[in-house]
């Protein structure tokens, strides 16, 4: 087990006076059933209130980056889609956007927006797995099984054009692996309308919910200016009022043409991190629709050589991953693999912030807390 | 349906160009040279001047880059070790991305995390990656690897055991290889 | 250092303070009315072991081998991420056509095994397959006690062929990837699947016409409603033959279904055709490839070979 | 495995029967989801599959009240103890079924340096379900196919410590019935 | 022969087999917690849009809770090394007592009561306290860090709402004028559902219920987010299937008779018409199933209570409330209305 820094195991005499307590320190993880995975957080506890919270990572740690410099771009997208596993396409995107960039591909609108349809899809199948798993930590287990129904329609449309149901390997440098099958629109739109049919059901049944607010409401308030100073990301930084979406400030596919609004939270506690994260899905659901509308006929796969070499250089593409801003640094030397592709993955900074947020607060506090951090485990550890 | 406002672009956005003109005039002789690729402004700079270079960036109102993204670091084999740093600012909507060479024989470099405090876990990454020490940092312990693992993973001279045992299956043609070999 | 004060937007957070506003037992209410609307409706769940979903054709279930089509290239090896298809073959050599001329070589498959325990199902091999050699197939139950078994060797992956469905028609506003003109040159004799594509043996018997699964944008009104007939009539069978077929899992693989036909591919027919009818045959041959995302070069390659054997009215050299 | 030794009684047949009945249909399935893989084994619990059905409650808190352990996800090096301690928390009669290519044995990380190759390394495993991840319904067979492998058991059998020998499989060609 | 008979009277005629006969019929509830345990897996399966148990026992999986009882039998005891071991092997008997006494005074029908004692009520819920016992006994033995922490939140809150849950009792007791269980469900006789001056400490005495059973949105002390199982995690096999599982079903359907006893009118018909003799047991048990059915009803819709809002709530909120319903029920008994 990682060793714990040794001034966290001096237990530190604290109590008014005449009342002498002593620190507990409580290990919550690696296998815990609230974090979603293995993170683990070493508490300080005195009585039920926590001293300090440190969270120790690095339990699914399975070296990324050093695999993918054994690998060539069509496996790479594969791996890929294996980090952030809650959002298969969006990590595959930035990575065939920065060959584009460095070989000048030109990509055909349609695979554009197929590109977009695909990704807005994977963030609402990202965040109907928070809203169901944040109910699910505060102890209502009911909305999480209303959220997998809807999951499981937009997965069938996902299983129909790539043939899987989390990784999908479906982008490809230059546009994607294969066109769409017939009746993939009608498909999705009923995944979509029946999700537009249930949300009020959930903002009903968590956000209205008196319990829910008070578990929620100023609780775990995150600085925006600490939260940028870390590097914080997505719904998290802009639950705290900072209006920072990569689609709008450095706008990567064709983002740009579709109308859609950034909901933003006001005060930054759990509830605005959460109220942003379900008005995102109606967001997604908009986008989705106008570009199924101005889907354009035309082929799904540009010029693209047989033989795909990098020529030499260096490129940082940016992506707004469901859960924050998700960056490829790619360095190539003119192989067909890439010789050093450092990834910026958005839960990384997102939790490295949570000491701060955990301190001076109870038990199920840091519960509800975590669970509005919104990580997937993977995308911190690599 | 949400009545939020349509969420216009930040008032003050600046064009990369223009923005790396700041950068070099604010630098001055602290930065080498300048330059912008694909719409991001790179900055190269010597080992002993990044924190200062950083406290600009993230100090200067017309720079403001207040937004860390990520440190990392590059093993070129010959030319030694280069750290990458990048960070943005939200209001001008710009990319800086700090470049430092480093010699391959124990590398240091001044921690940043006195001015960017979402550094350390990115810093403790690196040392544990790279080998690369960063003076002034508040616990530089092992992030992702267990206490007993020797060796730094991401250095070109770290191979990957499985690979080296494990034959490869495509290798092993028939007798004569058929039109094989083209891959 | 100045404190950087954060781009403030004028958005209207109305939404947000509606809801956050403490409201007194009317959010209690309402989640019970809810749960109270679900308790009454019905519920959505398959009961797998009895019911069993029908599964699109592209959904990567376990992968399949034709063994007639592999030419032992090896490039599904090289190209597999995991490393985990093992394939040996040997020489043989065939009698060559007139006596004088050598005797041509070519390639015998001894073994070729896919590790399902390592496989991390990216497709890549289904997609680099230049002889159309491997498919998926949406079969999922082959769980075993012992992960020896995972291994499946040529008989078993030639097992999974029965099980393969014919690929979805695409959508019609998409087109295969345009080209700039390609220079003319012969196209090379490839060893090339007989005369039909998609070769999957349709258990609902021998069809003539050659079956073709790609929905032709500009073809006749003629032709598309026959191979509506014919996808959909194979698709229903399917169904049929999943639903019932599998009621009990078996221990083993499920065994080869008894009313699908030896997999001999349906004949093309023998006599010459007409011109425009051998132009038409090539260009839905063409237009198959691409939809299958082969390499444009080979689809071209195939097209030019089509036209040619249907021309000559000769069928297939498989075989 | 109890070393208690178990005088060598015959159960009677019904009476096994039973017991193997019973622990076939009481499955408490505990929740080790590690990696991708746990989303599909959640997906399992969650109206659409639904493994319930089958008679298996998911999600027990502690490893003490539960017998089944389905390890989902990529066992890494530093996680390798914790698992290891948690399988020894359950109580005797326990199964492991290993779901997915990374527990199977590494599957596409099978070149990286910090992961086990296989959950096998450290538990004994009675049932491999492939895939990455695999469908829930590729779980569901798995389970089914475990409790066939139950209902052929003989529980004086286990509880003498001899290895896992797969029994024939007995099972009515329906999962379900009595 | 005749000596046979003889000793028959002596037995019957000895107090202690004369008590060993009536507490004989407290078995049935295990059988009961059962048929509970199975109803609610169904309840929340269907309330979560899914089926539930299918399998198990054929028709809708009936045998679900069955096959869980005998799987239970065959697990393996565990008793961790570091733990207290007599004190941690008494914890079952002392939770499964404490919840299964509180049955001896509820009438069924007017001669169905194992005891009818004159102070009926205040005998129920004094035996239903010494759960809380049983609970600190497991938090302190268990030699768990989570199991103490679990143990320490339990008692607060079993403190915290007995309190509300008697004085809403009080109020009945007040209306009813007499202890006994019986009698209060005879005050009632007329039309028990009109009895709108016990409307509020209904409410109250259902409130302190659920967090008595320890039942979400009061179920902290054993919520698997933070402390996985509270003081039972620990516990394994036969002694976890009584301490916890059983236990808690059984305190379950012994507050929902207690509440039906005292504010649906125990084994009255809706309508005085319906009176015939043989059908009251099945009055009581349609109201005590429908109680039941509320209770697992909130259970699947509400997050959990933080700790700190749960004592404030019952302190500020439920004590207050309970007294001020008291002072308005004996200002009522003044007046002629009851």
């Amino acid at each position: 087990m990682a060793k714990i820094p040794d001034e966290l195991t001096k237990a530190r005499v604290t109590g008014a006076g005449t009342l002498r307590t002593e620190e507990m320190i409580l290990n919550v993880g690696p296998q815990h059933p609230a974090t979603h995975g293995v993170l683990r957080v070493i508490v300080t506890l005195d009585g039920e209130r926590i001293v300090e919270g440190e969270p120790v990572i690095g339990y699914m740690h399975r070296g990324h980056e050093k695999l993918l410099e054994q690998r060539d771009f069509r496996q790479i997208t594969n791996l890929l889609s294996r980090m952030d596993w809650l959002s298969g396409i969006n990590n595959e995107i930035p990575a065939s956007i920065a060959v584009e960039k460095l070989m000048e591909l030109e990509v055909p609108p349609r695979a554009q927006y197929l590109r977009v349809i695909l990704a807005e899809i994977n963030r609402i199948l990202n965040h109907l797995m928070f809203t169901g798993s944040f109910g699910l930590e505060l102890g209502a287990s009911t909305p999480v099984m209303y959220a997998f129904r809807e999951r499981e329609l937009l997965q069938e449309a996902m299983e129909m054009v790539t043939g899987g149901r989390m990784h999908f390997g479906f982008i490809r440098p230059g546009g994607l692996k294969e066109d769409v099958p017939k009746g993939f629109a009608e498909r999705v739109l009923k995944g979509i309308r029946q999700l537009i049919k249930y949300i009020p059901d959930y903002e009903n049944l968590l956000l209205g919910n008196e319990i829910f607010k008070q578990r929620t409401v100023d609780v775990g308030i995150l600085d925006p200016e600490l939260a940028l100073e870390y590097g914080v990301s997505g719904p998290i930084l802009r639950g705290s009022g900072v209006p920072y979406d990569v689609r709008r400030t450095d706008p990567y596919l064709i983002y740009d043409e579709f109308d859609f609004d950034i909901p933003v939270g006001a005060k930054g506690d759990a509830f605005d991190r959460f109220w942003v994260l379900i008005q995102e899905m109606r967001e997604s659901a908009r986008i989705i629709e106008q570009a199924l509308e101005g889907l354009p006929p035309g082929s799904h796969l540009g010029q693209v050589p047989k033989r795909l070499t990098l020529p030499e250089g260096e490129i940082y593409s940016r992506a707004e991953n469901p859960l924050g801003e998700l960056g490829y640094y790619l360095i190539s030397n003119g192989d067909a693999k890439p010789y050093r592709m450092k990834i910026r993955t958005p839960s990384f900074s997102n939790v490295s912030v949570a000491p701060h947020l955990l301190k001076g607060i109870y038990v199920p506090d840091m519960i509800a807390i975590l669970g509005s951090m919104f990580f997937v485990v993977g995308d911190i550890d690599r | 349906m949400a009545t939020t406002k349509r969420f216009p672009r930040s008032s003050e956005r600046v064009e990369p160009e223009a923005f790396s003109e700041r950068v070099r005039s604010k630098l001055g002789n602290a930065a080498g040279e300048v330059q912008v690729r694909f719409n991001q402004v790179i900055v190269s700079a010597e080992p002993g001047r990044i924190v200062d270079i950083m406290s600009t960036l993230k100090g200067d109102p017309e720079l403001r880059c207040d937004y860390f993204t990520f440190l990392s670091a590059v093993d070129l084999q010959e030319e030694g070790l280069e750290v990458i740093a990048a960070v943005s600012s939200t209001r001008f909507e710009n990319t800086v991305i700090v470049k430092v060479a480093l010699p391959s024989e124990d590398p240091s470099l001044a921690s940043v995390t006195g001015v960017y405090a979402g550094a350390n876990w990115h810093e403790r990454e690196c040392a544990e990656m790279f080998g690369i020490t960063f003076e002034g940092h508040p616990n530089l312990v092992k992030l992702y690897l267990p206490e007993d693992f020797e060796g730094h993973p991401l250095l070109k001279s770290f191979k990957l055991a499985s690979r080296t045992y494990k034959p490869w299956p495509g290798a092993t043609e028939p007798d004569e290889a058929a039109g094989g070999g083209r891959s | 250092m100045a404190k950087t004060e954060i781009v403030k937007l004028d958005i209207d957070q109305t939404p947000l303070r509606e809801i956050k506003k403490t409201t007194l037992g009317t959010g209690l209410l309402k989640g019970l009315q809810i749960t109270m609307r679900h308790l009454l409706s019905r519920s959505v769940t398959v009961q797998y072991p009895d019911e069993k979903d029908v599964l699109p054709a592209r959904s990567r279930g376990v992968i399949a081998l034709k063994e007639e089509n592999c030419t032992v290239c090896m490039l599904c090896a090289k190209e597999c991420p995991d490393w985990c298809i093992y394939i040996d073959g040997h020489k043989e050599f065939r009698q060559p056509a007139q006596e004088g001329k050598r005797a041509k070589k070519y390639n015998v498959l001894d073994r070729f095994a896919i590790d399902y325990a390592l496989c991390m199902y990216c497709g890549i091999c289904v997609e680099v397959c230049p002889y159309d050699a491997l498919f998926w197939t949406p079969e999922y139950e082959y769980a075993e006690h012992d992960i020896t078994h995972l291994t499946h060797e040529m008989d078993r992956l030639s097992d999974w062929m029965y099980t393969v469905l014919p690929p979805d028609e695409l959508d019609p506003a998409a087109t295969g990837p345009e080209f700039k003109t390609l220079p003319q040159r012969t196209a090379p004799a490839v060893a090339t699947p007989p005369a039909s594509d998609g070769e999957q043996p349709t258990p609902a018997g021998e069809v003539a016409a050659p079956k073709t699964d790609q929905g032709e944008p500009t073809d006749p009104a003629a032709v598309p409603e026959q191979e509506a007939k014919v996808t959909e009539e194979a698709a229903e069978a399917i169904d049929t033959d999943v639903a019932t077929g599998e009621a009990a899992p078996q221990e083993e693989a499920p065994q080869p279904k008894e009313e699908a036909p030896t997999p001999s591919e349906p004949q093309a027919e023998a006599t010459a055709v007409s011109e425009e009818e051998a132009e038409e045959i090539g260009r839905k041959v063409y237009e198959e490839e691409i939809g299958k995302g082969s390499d444009p070069r080979v689809a071209e390659g195939r097209r030019k070979a089509a036209v040619l054997r249907a021309r000559k009215g000769t069928r297939g050299p498989g075989g | 495995m109890a070393n208690r030794k178990v005088k060598t009684i015959k159960l009677p047949k019904s009476v096994s029967w039973v017991l193997n009945w019973s622990r076939k249909y009481s499955l408490w399935m505990f929740q080790f989801g590690l990696a991708c893989c746990s989303i599909e084994f959640i997906a399992s619990a969650m109206p659409k599959h639904d493994i319930m059905r089958l008679g298996v409650i998911p999600f027990p808190a502690s490893p003490r009240q539960a017998d089944l352990m389905v390890v989902a996800g990529t066992v890494t090096d530093k996680m390798a103890p914790a698992i290891k301690r948690v399988y020894e928390q359950m109580p005797e009669p326990k199964y492991v079924i290993s779901m997915g290519s990374c527990s199977n044995c590494g599957g596409p990380y099978w070149d990286s340096y910090s992961v086990t190759k296989g959950v096998d390394q450290i538990l004994p495993v009675d049932v491999y379900v492939p895939g990455c991840p695999p469908r829930p319904e590729a779980l569901l067979y798995g389970i089914v196919r475990l409790q066939q492998m139950i209902q052929g058991e003989d529980i004086t059998e286990k509880w003498r410590g001899h290895d896992k020998k797969i029994p024939q499989v007995i099972g009515t060609g329906r999962a379900g019935g009595i | 022969m005749p000596d046979l008979l003889q000793l028959l009277e002596t037995l019957l005629a000895n107090p202690w087999v004369i008590l060993g006969i009536k507490l004989s019929v407290l078995l049935i509830l295990l059988p009961a917690t059962l048929v509970v345990g199975y109803v609610e897996l169904k309840v929340m399966a269907h309330i979560q849009h899914r089926l539930g148990p299918m399998y198990p026992g054929g028709f809708h999986g009936w045998a679900q809770t069955l096959a869980d009882g005998i799987k239970f039998i065959q697990k393996e005891d565990i008793i961790p090394r570091a733990a207290d071991r007599m004190v941690f092997a008494a914890v079952p008997f002392l939770t499964m007592m404490g919840a299964a006494l509180a049955f001896v005074v509820i009438p069924v029908g007017p001669q169905w009561i194992i005891e009818d004692l004159e102070v009926g009520i205040f005998y129920a819920l004094a035996v239903s306290s010494i759960g809380v016992i049983g609970v600190l006994m497991a938090g302190w033995a268990s030699a768990n860090k989570y199991s103490l922490v679990g143990a320490l939140r339990m008692a607060g809150q079993l403190i915290a709402y007995e309190l509300p849950l008697v004085l809403a009792a009080a109020a009945v007791v007040m209306q009813a004028g007499s202890m006994s269980m019986v009698d209060i469900v005879e005050s009632q006789r007329p039309f028990w559902l009109f009895n709108w001056p016990q409307g509020l400490s209904f409410v109250i005495f259902m409130v302190a219920a659920t967090a008595e059973v320890v039942r979400p949105p009061f179920d902290m002390p054993i919520a698997e987010a933070e402390i996985i199982t509270g003081a039972f995690t620990e516990y394994s096999g036969m002694r976890f299937a009584f301490g916890l599982f059983a236990a808690e079903y059984i305190a379950f359907i012994a507050l929902s008779a207690l509440a039906t006893t005292l504010f649906l009118g125990g084994y009255l018909p809706p309508i005085p018409a319906l009176d015939w003799e043989p059908l009251r047991p099945l009055w009581f048990l349609l109201k005590t199933s429908s109680i039941l059915f509320v209770l697992m009803w909130v259970r699947w819709t509400y997050p959990r209570l933080r700790e700190d809002q749960l004592q404030r709530f019952a302190w500020k909120v439920l004590v207050p409330l309970s007294l001020a319903n008291i002072f308005f029920v004996g200002a009522l008994k003044l007046t002629p209305i009851i």
